[in-house]
C-alpha cells in the first residue's frame, strides 16, 4: 500500500535519512523502531509531506506521492497523529475534531463518526467544549487520535503515541490502535515502547542514526538478541 | 579655472535646494520647489544671469532637520552652491543656519515665519548669512488680531491651532497677546496635529462657548476641513487664518458653501491688479491646471530674488551676494515689493483677504509698521 | 587586573589606533564637515541600536519607544548646555540626560514590562508619545517651535568616546551573569523565573539601561544638530532604531554597529536621488529582509567569525531561524 | 520535622479542581514518587509546588532546618528556586538557542557574587566568579557526560540529552530539593534504566531530597522509596512501591490488573 | 446634555472609522501574527483607486467601492506572496520590518506617480446632516458606523462560522498540523490577506468620501490607531478590534471635549496604558497563562 524507496533527508547539512526503504501493506500493522534522533519522526513527516525529500520515492497504491503537497495527501488517504500531538490549543475539543474531518463534505456522516469518537475516548465527549490547550497530556493523546481519525485515513501515521500516559492507558491506546487496525485502517507506528509496538504489530523495522538496520516480523524481532539489548531493555 | 565653468563654456550656478520633499511636510516643500523651478525655467530662458544659467541642486531632507543641517552641509561642502534656498518650515531652516554661518555661504527661505532664533541669534544680533523674504508670525498674528478687533469688533476669540507645527504656535501666542490687550478674551485654546482630519470634538466644545471669532492658524490642508466641520456642525462666526489658508487646496476641502466670513493675511491676494500678480497667476495655472498658492507664489518670487541679487551683486562669491541680499531695495516680487531691515527681514505689506463663497472678495492691505 | 590582558588590550589598541587616523583625516580635511555628519549620525545611531538590541534583542522585550527615551536625554542635555555654554556644561547635561532618561526608564518599566509582546509594544509607543506631547507642551522646551541655538559640543572626540564606551560597557553586561539573565528571559520566560531568575527585575533592568543610553545617544544627537524639536522624536524615530536593530540581527551587537552604519551611509548616499530615495531604500529594506531574515548578522559577532575552531567563548545569545 | 509539608492544597481553574485537599509530606533525604492518572493533577501540584500557580487554598511548608520554616505557597517562582526547590518540566524548558554551557550558567546567577558594576566594567571579581561558575557548571555537566558538547546549541541536543540537561541546569540552582517531571519520558528502556541509575547517585553526591512524577514504573518502583498516588486532584494513596502495587485503588486507576512491568 | 451627546455621536463616528480600518487589520494580524504596517497603506491606496475610478472613470459610488476592494485585495495578496511569504519562519520582528519596508513603499510610490499634496473627493454620497435636537448627525456618519458593524459581523461569521475561517484559525495556531488537517497554508494565508485588504480599500473609499480629503501619507496615522486598537481590544479578537477602535474613537473625543484637546493622545494613551496593566490580554483577549 505504501511504499519507499531510498529515501534521503537532510536538514541542512544533517543527513537525517539514509537511504530507506520501506513497505506498508493494506491492513498491516508496522512499526518503526530506534533510540532518540534516529529519524523515526522525520520518516512519518516525510511521509506526510512536511519535510521534502532530497531524493528517494514514497508511493500510495502504486502511484508517487513524492512531490504532492501535505492537503493532498491528506485527501489520498495519509493521516497522522504527529509527535507532541500538536492539537490545536486553543480551540475547544470539538473544533479539533471537526477539523479533522476538514476535507469532507459529508455532514451527517460527520457528526457520527464524532459520536464514534466519543463512544471511543468517553472522556473526549465529556470535555467537548474545553479548550483542548488545558487537556492534561493522556486526553490530548486521545484528542490527536480522534482528529486524526475523523479523517477516515486509509492508513494512520502513529508518532510515539503512548509517550506520557500513565500504564493503563498505554495499554488501552495500543488496544485502539489493535481495533482501528481491525476496522480496516492501515498502520505504520512509531514507538520507543518497543516491547508493546512489537507485540502488536505484523511486521517491523529498526532504524538507527538514520538508515534501516533490521527488519522483519513483530515476533522475531521480540525475539532477537540485539533487539532485546538495544531496546527492550533486555541483558 | 572656474570650477563652475561647463564644458561648452558656459557657466552654470549651482543654487541649492533644501527642502521637505518626503515626511509629513511633502506637500510644503513640493509646492515651494514648484514656485521657484518656475522662475528658474524663466530665467534660464530668458538667456540667464549674465549668461549664466542657473542650476538648481535639490535634495530632500525629509521633513527632518537633522537631515535638514546635513543636506545643507552637503549642498555647501560638495556641490558649491553660492546659496541655498528652504528649507520651508522654521525648524528646518534654523537647523541650517549654523551650517550657513560656518561655511559663510547664504542662505534664504521664502515661508521660515518663525520669530526668534532665525534671521537673529539669541542675542538678537543679525546672523549675517541668513534671510528670508515672508513677514513673521509676529506681524501676522498682531494684524489678525487688530483686523479682529478693529474691522470685526470681536471681543471674545477662540484659537484652534496645530499644536505641532512651529507656524501655528507663533501666530497663535501673538494674536493672543495683541488680541487681549486690545481688550478682547480668548475663550478658548485648542488643539489638532498636523495630518488630523476629525475635527468635530473640539468644534463641539468650542460651540458651547460665546465667542465672536476664531483663530485658525494652521495650514490649509487642515484648515479646509476644520471650516467645513465647523460649518457643518452650525458654527457661522467668522473664521481668521493666516497665509497658511492660501492654497485652492482649502476651497476643495472645505466646499464654497463653507468659505463665508472667512478672512485670512497673506502677501498679495489674486484680486491685485498689478500685472506682475496676473501674469504669474496664468502662467502657473497653463503650467499647473490649478492656481497658485502661498507656498507656489512664495517659491516664485524666491527664485526670482536670488537671480536679481546675483545680479546686482555682479558675482557668484557667496559673500558678495549675501551683501546684495542684505541690501536689497524695492525688489517687486508677486507677494509684494519690500526691501531687507537691517534683520533680514523684508519689509513688506500685508493683506487681509476675505472669503465669499469660497472666491477672494476683497482684500484690505495693511502696511508694517 | 584582568583588564590588562593580552584581548583587551588588543582591543583598546585597535580603539586608538581608530581614533587617531580619523583624527588625523579630519585634520587634513579629508573628512570634511559633511561627512562628519554622517560619522555623528552613525555614533548616534549605534548608541541608539546598540541599547535597544539589549532590550528587544537580548531581553526579548519588544519596544517601540526608544526615541522618546532619546528625547528626554536631548532635552535635559540642551536645556542644561544652553545655560552653561561650556564644555563642563555639556558633559553635565549628558550625564543629566542619561540619568533622567533611566529614571523614567524604571518608572515606565516597573507597570509596563508585565506586558508581554504587542501589548508591551502598544505600551512603549505610548509612554513614548505621551512624553512627546509633554514635550510639546511645555514652556522649557518651546514646544512645538523647537529648543535651537544649542551649543555645538559634540565632536569626534566625544562622540568616539561614549560610542565605544557604550558599545564596550553594554557588551560587558551582555557577557556577564546579569546579562545572562536578560537572555534566559528572552529565550523561556517560565524556565527562567524557575532557574531563580527574577524575570521583571532584569526585565526592568535592561530597561533601564537601554534607557541611560539612548538618553546619552539624545544628548549627543541634541549637541550635534543645534537644533531639536518633538516631532523629531516620534514613533517613526523609533521604528527606524528598530529596523537598525533587526537589519543588523536582534542578539548581535556587531550587527547594530554594521547596520546603523551601512543604512546612515546609504540614507546619505540617497540623498542624491530626491524623487526616488524613499523608495529605493524602501525595496532595499524588503529586499534585505527577504533574504536575510535574520539580519545581517543573525546572533553572531565579529568575534565569532574569527574564532572558527576555538568556540570555546561564543557569545550568549545564539538564534538562528 | 519534615523538609516539605504540604497541607490541604487545593488549585481549581473555574470550574475544575486540578488539585485537591492534598497533603503530603517529605523528609530530608528521602527519594519520593508521585504518580496518576493522566490529568490526576501531579504536574499541577508541581507548578504549586514551585510558584507557577498560586493555592487556591492550603499551606506549603519547607523547614531547611529545625528552626527555619517557610510558607512557599504564593512566592514567585525565582523565590521559590533561591528557598531551595527546584525543577525539570514535562515539556522540555530548556534556553534551546542558547549553548548548553549557558543554560547551566543561567541556573547559577543567584549564586553569584558580583555586582552590577562589575558586569559592565569587568572588574577582577568578575573574572574571578565566571572562572568559578564555568568550572563548577562543567562539574555538573560531567555526571551526565554532556562536558564535551558544552558549546553545543541546546536544541542540537538529542532528546535524551535535553532531558539529562534539564536535570543539571536544575542541580545548578543547588536545591535541596529536586522535582522531576516525567524525566524518563520519550526514552527506551535501556535509557530509562540508565537514567534510574544516574538518579540514584546524584542524589547521594549531592545530598538530595527528590520528588518525581513518572509513568514508567520500572523506574518509579526501582527507586523510590515512597510513593503517593493522585487521582483526579486527590491523594488516594501513599506507601512503600510493594504495597502501592498491590493497592486495589491504584490498581483500578492507574495500573491495571497486569502490573508485570517493573 | 446636547453637547455630550453631540460628543457621543463624534466619538463613535471617529472610532467607527479607526475599527472600520482595525477589522481589516485584525483578520490579519489574528492569522498571521503579523503586526502588518502596511494596512493603513493598503487603505490609502484603496482611497486612491476610488478616487481616480469617480474623478476620471467618472464612477458611481458603488462601481469604485467594488473596484477599489477588488484591487486592493489583489495588491494584499501580491504583498504577501512577494514580501512575507519568504519570511514565513523567521521571527515575527523581522516580518514587522520588512512591512514597513512596503508600507514605505507604497506611501512613496504613490506620492512619485500622485504628488504630496492632498487631493479632494467628488461628492458622491448624500451630505445631509440631521438636526436632532441639537445634535448633529451626518448621514455618511451613519454609513460609516453600519458599514463598521456590517463588517464586523461578516468577518465574525466567516472566521467562526464558515470552514475557511476555522482552516483560517487552525493556521494561525500550527501551520504544520494544519496541513495535516489537509488544509492549504498558502490559500489560507492569500485568502485573508485578500479580504482584509479588500476591506482596507472599502474604509479608504469611504474615509475619503467623509473627511473628502486624501493624500499619499493619510495611512500611517490610520495604521498605527488600528493596531493599536486590535492589541487594545485583544489580539486577533474581531469583535474586540470594533471595540477597541470605537473606545479609542470615543476616548480621543471626550479627552478633547472635557478636558485638553492639546493633551488629548497623551491622555489616550495613557489610559490605554492603564487599562492594559489591569487587562494584559486587551479588553476581549483570554489572559491564557501558558500551561506548563
Ligand atoms: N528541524 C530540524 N533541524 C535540524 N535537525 C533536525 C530537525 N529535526 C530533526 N533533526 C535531526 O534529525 C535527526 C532525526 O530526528 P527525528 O526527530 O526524526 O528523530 P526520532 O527518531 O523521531 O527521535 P525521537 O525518538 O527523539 O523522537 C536527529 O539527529 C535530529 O537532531
Ligand atoms: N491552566 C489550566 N487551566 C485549566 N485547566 C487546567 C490547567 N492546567 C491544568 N488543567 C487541568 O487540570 C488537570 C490536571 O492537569 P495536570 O497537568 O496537572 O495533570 P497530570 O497529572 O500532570 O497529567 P499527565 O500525567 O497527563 O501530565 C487536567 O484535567 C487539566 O485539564
Ligand atoms: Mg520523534
Ligand atoms: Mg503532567
Amino acid at each position: 500500500m505504501l511504499s519507499i524507496k531510498n529515501l534521503n533527508v537532510h536538514y541542512g547539512v544533517i543527513h537525517a535519512l539514509k537511504d530507506i526503504s520501506l513497505e506498508v501493506n493494506e491492513g498491516e500493522i508496522v512499526t518503526l523502531i530506534g533510540a532518540n534522533g534516529a529519524g523515526k519522526t522525520t520518516t512519518l513527516r516525510t511521509i506526510s509531506g512536511l519535510n521534502k525529500a532530497t531524493s528517494g520515492e514514497i508511493s500510495l497504491e502504486g502511484k508517487d506521492i513524492t512531490n504532492i503537497a501535505p492537503p493532498q495527501r491528506v485527501k489520498m488517504g495519509i493521516s497522522q497523529v504527529p509527535e507532541g500531538r500538536r492539537i490545536f490549543p486553543e480551540m475547544s475539543v470539538l473544533e479539533n475534531l471537526e477539523l479533522g474531518a476538514f476535507l469532507r463534505n459529508d455532514k451527517a456522516e460527520i457528526k457520527k463518526d464524532i459520536e464514534k469518537i466519543y463512544n471511543r475516548f468517553p472522556i473526549l465527549g465529556n470535555r467537548k467544549r474545553q479548550t483542548a490547550g488545558t487537556l492534561s497530556g493522556g486526553e490530548q493523546q486521545m484528542l490527536a487520535m480522534g482528529r486524526a481519525l475523523m479523517s477516515r485515513p486509509r492508513i494512520l501515521l502513529l508518532d510515539e503515541p503512548s509517550m506520557g500516559l500513565a500504564p493503563l492507558l498505554v495499554r488501552e491506546i495500543f488496544n485502539i490502535i489493535k481495533d482501528i487496525n481491525n476496522t480496516g485502517t492501515t498502520i505504520l507506528l512509531v514507538e520507543q515502547n518497543a516491547s508493546m509496538a512489537l507485540s502488536i504489530a505484523s511486521r517491523a523495522y529498526v532504524i538507527e542514526t538514520g538508515a534501516i538496520v533490521i527488519s522483519g516480523t513483530g515476533e522475531e524481532l521480540a525475539k532477537s538478541n540485539e533487539i532485546q539489548k538495544a531496546y527492550l531493555g533486555g541483558e | 579655472g572656474d570650477k563652475n565653468a561647463n564644458e561648452d563654456g558656459t557657466k552654470e550656478l549651482n543654487i541649492g535646494i533644501n527642502y521637505e520633499l518626503t515626511g509629513p511636510n511633502a506637500s510644503y516643500g513640493e509646492a515651494s520647489v514648484q514656485g521657484i523651478m518656475m522662475a528658474f525655467d524663466e530665467i534660464n530662458d530668458a538667456g540667464g544671469i549674465d549668461g549664466m544659467k542657473i542650476n538648481p541642486v535639490e535634495i530632500d531632507n525629509k521633513s527632518d532637520s537633522a537631515e535638514a543641517t546635513s543636506v545643507a552641509t552637503r549642498l555647501m561642502t560638495q556641490k558649491n552652491v553660492v546659496a541655498c534656498l528652504g528649507p520651508a518650515t522654521t525648524g528646518n531652516f534654523q537647523a541650517t543656519i549654523p551650517e550657513a554661518i560656518g561655511n559663510q555661504i547664504p542662505i534664504i527661505s521664502a515661508s521660515a515665519t518663525g520669530d526668534e532664533g532665525v534671521t537673529t541669534d539669541k542675542n538678537g544680533k543679525v546672523n549675517e548669512y541668513v534671510f528670508r523674504l515672508c513677514f513673521n508670525d509676529s506681524f501676522q498674528g498682531v494684524t489678525m488680531a487688530n483686523f479682529a478687533s478693529n474691522n470685526l469688533e470681536a471681543k471674545k476669540a477662540v484659537i484652534i491651532k496645530d499644536t505641532s507645527s512651529d507656524y501655528a504656535k507663533g501666530l497663535a501666542e501673538n494674536f493672543a497677546k495683541t488680541f487681549k490687550s486690545n481688550g478682547g478674551e480668548i475663550v478658548a485654546e485648542e488643539g489638532y496635529v498636523t495630518k488630523e482630519k476629525d475635527f468635530m470634538a473640539i468644534l463641539t466644545k468650542v460651540k458651547s462657548k460665546d465667542f465672536d471669532v476664531i483663530f485658525l492658524p494652521g495650514y490649509y490642508q487642515e484648515a479646509g476641513l476644520v471650516i467645513k466641520q465647523a460649518r457643518e456642525l452650525g458654527i457661522d462666526t467668522p473664521i481668521l487664518g493666516a497665509d497658511g489658508f492660501d492654497s485652492p487646496v482649502l476651497l476643495e476641502l472645505a466646499g464654497a458653501k463653507a468659505l463665508n466670513k472667512v478672512y485670512f493675511s497673506n502677501h498679495y491676494s489674486s484680486l491685485d491688479k498689478d500685472p506682475l500678480v496676473q501674469d504669474f497667476i496664468a502662467a502657473y495655472k497653463e503650467k499647473y491646471n490649478t492656481d497658485p498658492g502661498a507656498f507656489q507664489a512664495l517659491g516664485y518670487d524666491l527664485g526670482k530674488f536670488i537671480a536679481d541679487a546675483i545680479q546686482r551683486a555682479g558675482s557668484t562669491k557667496p559673500e558678495e551676494i549675501k551683501n546684495a541680499l542684505a541690501s536689497t531695495k524695492d525688489f517687486a516680487g508677486v507677494t509684494g515689493s519690500f526691501s531687507m531691515d537691517k534683520n533680514h527681514n523684508p519689509i513688506k505689506s500685508i493683506v487681509v483677504i476675505e472669503l465669499k463663497d469660497g472666491v477672494q472678495a476683497t482684500s484690505v492691505k495693511v502696511e508694517p509698521k | 587586573m584582568r583588564i590588562l590582558m593580552k584581548k583587551n588590550l588588543l582591543i583598546l589598541l585597535c580603539l586608538i589606533v581608530t581614533f587617531v587616523i580619523v583624527q588625523v583625516l579630519i585634520m587634513n580635511g579629508i573628512i570634511t564637515r559633511f561627512h562628519e555628519i554622517t560619522i555623528a549620525t552613525i555614533c548616534i545611531n549605534i548608541i541608539l541600536a546598540v541599547s535597544l538590541n539589549l532590550v528587544t534583542g537580548f531581553t526579548g522585550q519588544f519596544s517601540l519607544g526608544h526615541a522618546g527615551f532619546m528625547s528626554i536625554g536631548a532635552y535635559v542635555c540642551a536645556i542644561i548646555n544652553s545655560r552653561m555654554d561650556s564644555t563642563l556644561g555639556f558633559l553635565i547635561g549628558i550625564l543629566a540626560g542619561a540619568v533622567a532618561a533611566a529614571i523614567v526608564g524604571v518608572i515606565i518599566g516597573i507597570p509596563t514590562l508585565r506586558l508581554k509582546g504587542d501589548y508591551l509594544a502598544i505600551a512603549t509607543l505610548g509612554m513614548a508619545e505621551i512624553i512627546r506631547v509633554i514635550f510639546l507642551n511645555l514652556k522649557i522646551t518651546n514646544g512645538a517651535a523647537g529648543f535651537s541655538g544649542i551649543p555645538r559640543y559634540t565632536n569626534w572626540m566625544w562622540l568616539f568616546i561614549f560610542t565605544a564606551g557604550s558599545i564596550i560597557l553594554i557588551n560587558n553586561f551582555i557577557r556577564s551573569s546579569h546579562g545572562r539573565a536578560c537572555i534566559s528571559i528572552r529565550e523561556d520566560e517560565i524556565a527562567a523565573e524557575s532557574m531563580g531568575i527574577n524575570t521583571t527585575k532584569y526585565k526592568v533592568m535592561a530597561f533601564t539601561i537601554g534607557a541611560f543610553f539612548a538618553g546619552i545617544a539624545g544628548a549627543l544627537f541634541a549637541s550635534y544638530f543645534y537644533f531639536i524639536k518633538p516631532d523629531a522624536f516620534g514613533f517613526l524615530k523609533s521604528i527606524d532604531i528598530l529596523v537598525i536593530v533587526v537589519l543588523g540581527g536582534m542578539g548581535s551587537i556587531t550587527g547594530s554597529v554594521i547596520a546603523a552604519t551601512i543604512l546612515a551611509v546609504l540614507t546619505t548616499f540617497l540623498q542624491e536621488f530626491t524623487a526616488v530615495r524613499m523608495i529605493i531604500y524602501a525595496a532595499l529594506l524588503v529586499l534585505i529582509m527577504i533574504f536575510r531574515p535574520q539580519g545581517l548578522m543573525g546572533t553572531k559577532e565579529i568575534t565569532d567569525i574569527f574564532k572558527f575552531g576555538k568556540r570555546e567563548e561564543r557569545l550568549n545569545g545564539r538564534r538562528n531561524r | 520535622m519534615s523538609l516539605l509539608k504540604v497541607d490541604k492544597l487545593t488549585k481549581s481553574f473555574g470550574g475544575l479542581t486540578a488539585v485537591s485537599n492534598v497533603s503530603l509530606n517529605i523528609e530530608k533525604g528521602e527519594l519520593v514518587g508521585l504518580i496518576g492518572p493522566n490529568g490526576a493533577g501531579k504536574t499541577t501540584l508541581f507548578n504549586l509546588l514551585t510558584g507557577v500557580y498560586v493555592p487556591t487554598s492550603g499551606s506549603i511548608k519547607l523547614s531547611l532546618d529545625d528552626k527555619n520554616s517557610r510558607e512557599l505557597g504564593g512566592l514567585k517562582p525565582y523565590n521559590v528556586t533561591k528557598a531551595g526547590l527546584a525543577r525539570t518540566f514535562q515539556n522540555i524548558r530548556l534556553f534551546k538557542d542558547l549553548t548548553v554551557l549557558d543554560n547551566v550558567r543561567i541556573a547559577m546567577h543567584q549564586n553569584i557574587e558580583y555586582k552590577l558594576m562589575s558586569a559592565f566594567f569587568h572588574f577582577n571579581k568578575y573574572y574571578k566568579e565566571e572562572d568559578r561558575l564555568k568550572e563548577e557548571a562543567e562539574k555538573l555537566l560531567d555526571i551526565f557526560n554532556l562536558s564535551d558538547k558544552k558549546n553545543e546549541l541546546a536544541k542540537n541536543l538529542p532528546y535524551g540529552e535535553q532531558r539529562h540537561l534539564e536535570i543539571v541546569r536544575a542541580l545548578a540552582t543547588k536545591p535541596a530539593i529536586l522535582l522531576l517531571d516525567e524525566p524518563a519520558a520519550g526514552m527506551n528502556p535501556n535509557e530509562t534504566a540508565a537514567l534510574t541509575e544516574t538518579i540514584a547517585r546524584i542524589r547521594k553526591e549531592f545530598d538530595l531530597t527528590v520528588l518525581l512524577i513518572e509513568h514508567d514504573m520500572s523506574l518509579v518502583m526501582k527507586i523510590c522509596e515512597r510513593i503517593y498516588v493522585l487521582d483526579y486532584g486527590m491523594m488516594i494513596a501513599s506507601g512503600r512501591p510493594e504495597d502501592i502495587r498491590k493497592n486495589r485503588k491504584v490498581v483500578e486507576a492507574y495500573l491495571g490488573e497486569d502490573v508485570n512491568n517493573a | 446634555m446636547s453637547e455630550f451627546l453631540q460628543q457621543m455621536v463624534n466619538g463613535i463616528s471617529l472610532g467607527s472609522i479607526y475599527a472600520l480600518i482595525a477589522l481589516g487589520y485584525t483578520m490579519v494580524y489574528g492569522i498571521i501574527k503579523l503586526i502588518n504596517f502596511a494596512h493603513g497603506d493598503v487603505y490609502m491606496i484603496g482611497a486612491y483607486i476610488g478616487f481616480a475610478a469617480t474623478t476620471y472613470a467618472q464612477l458611481g459610488f458603488f462601481p469604485a467601492l467594488i473596484i477599489s476592494m477588488a484591487a486592493c485585495a489583489v495588491l494584499g495578496v501580491f504583498v504577501e506572496r512577494i514580501a512575507y511569504k519568504p519570511l514565513r519562519n523567521s521571527s515575527r520582528i523581522a516580518v514587522l520590518i520588512t512591512a514597513i519596508g512596503v508600507s514605505l513603499l507604497m506611501e512613496y510610490v504613490m506620492m512619485f506617480f500622485v504628488g504630496a499634496e492632498v487631493r479632494s473627493y467628488p461628492k458622491l454620497l448624500s451630505e445631509r446632516v440631521f438636526e436632532i435636537g441639537n445634535v448633529y448627525i451626518k448621514a455618511q456618519q451613519l454609513y460609516i458606523i453600519a458599514t463598521a458593524i456590517i463588517l464586523m459581523i461578516v468577518l465574525q461569521f466567516i472566521v467562526h462560522k464558515t470552514k475557511t475561517g476555522k482552516a483560517m484559525r487552525a493556521v494561525s495556531i500550527d501551520k504544520d498540523a494544519a496541513q495535516l488537517m489537509g488544509i492549504k497554508v498558502d490559500r489560507t494565508i492569500s485568502f485573508t490577506f485578500a479580504i482584509g485588504s479588500a476591506f482596507a480599500g472599502a474604509a479608504g473609499v469611504l474615509v475619503g468620501i467623509y473627511y473628502n480629503s486624501i493624500d499619499p501619507l493619510m495611512g500611517i496615522m490610520p495604521g498605527l490607531k488600528a493596531f493599536v486598537a486590535a492589541v487594545f481590544g485583544g489580539i486577533g479578537s474581531i469583535p474586540g478590534a470594533m471595540i477597541g477602535g470605537l473606545g479609542i474613537g470615543i476616548m480621543e473625543t471626550l479627552v478633547s471635549g472635557y478636558w485638553n484637546s492639546m493633551y488629548r493622545d497623551a491622555a489616550v494613551f495613557a489610559f490605554l496604558i492603564i487599562i492594559l496593566i489591569l487587562k494584559p490580554a486587551g479588553l476581549l483577549g483570554k489572559n491564557t497563562r501558558e500551561k506548563v
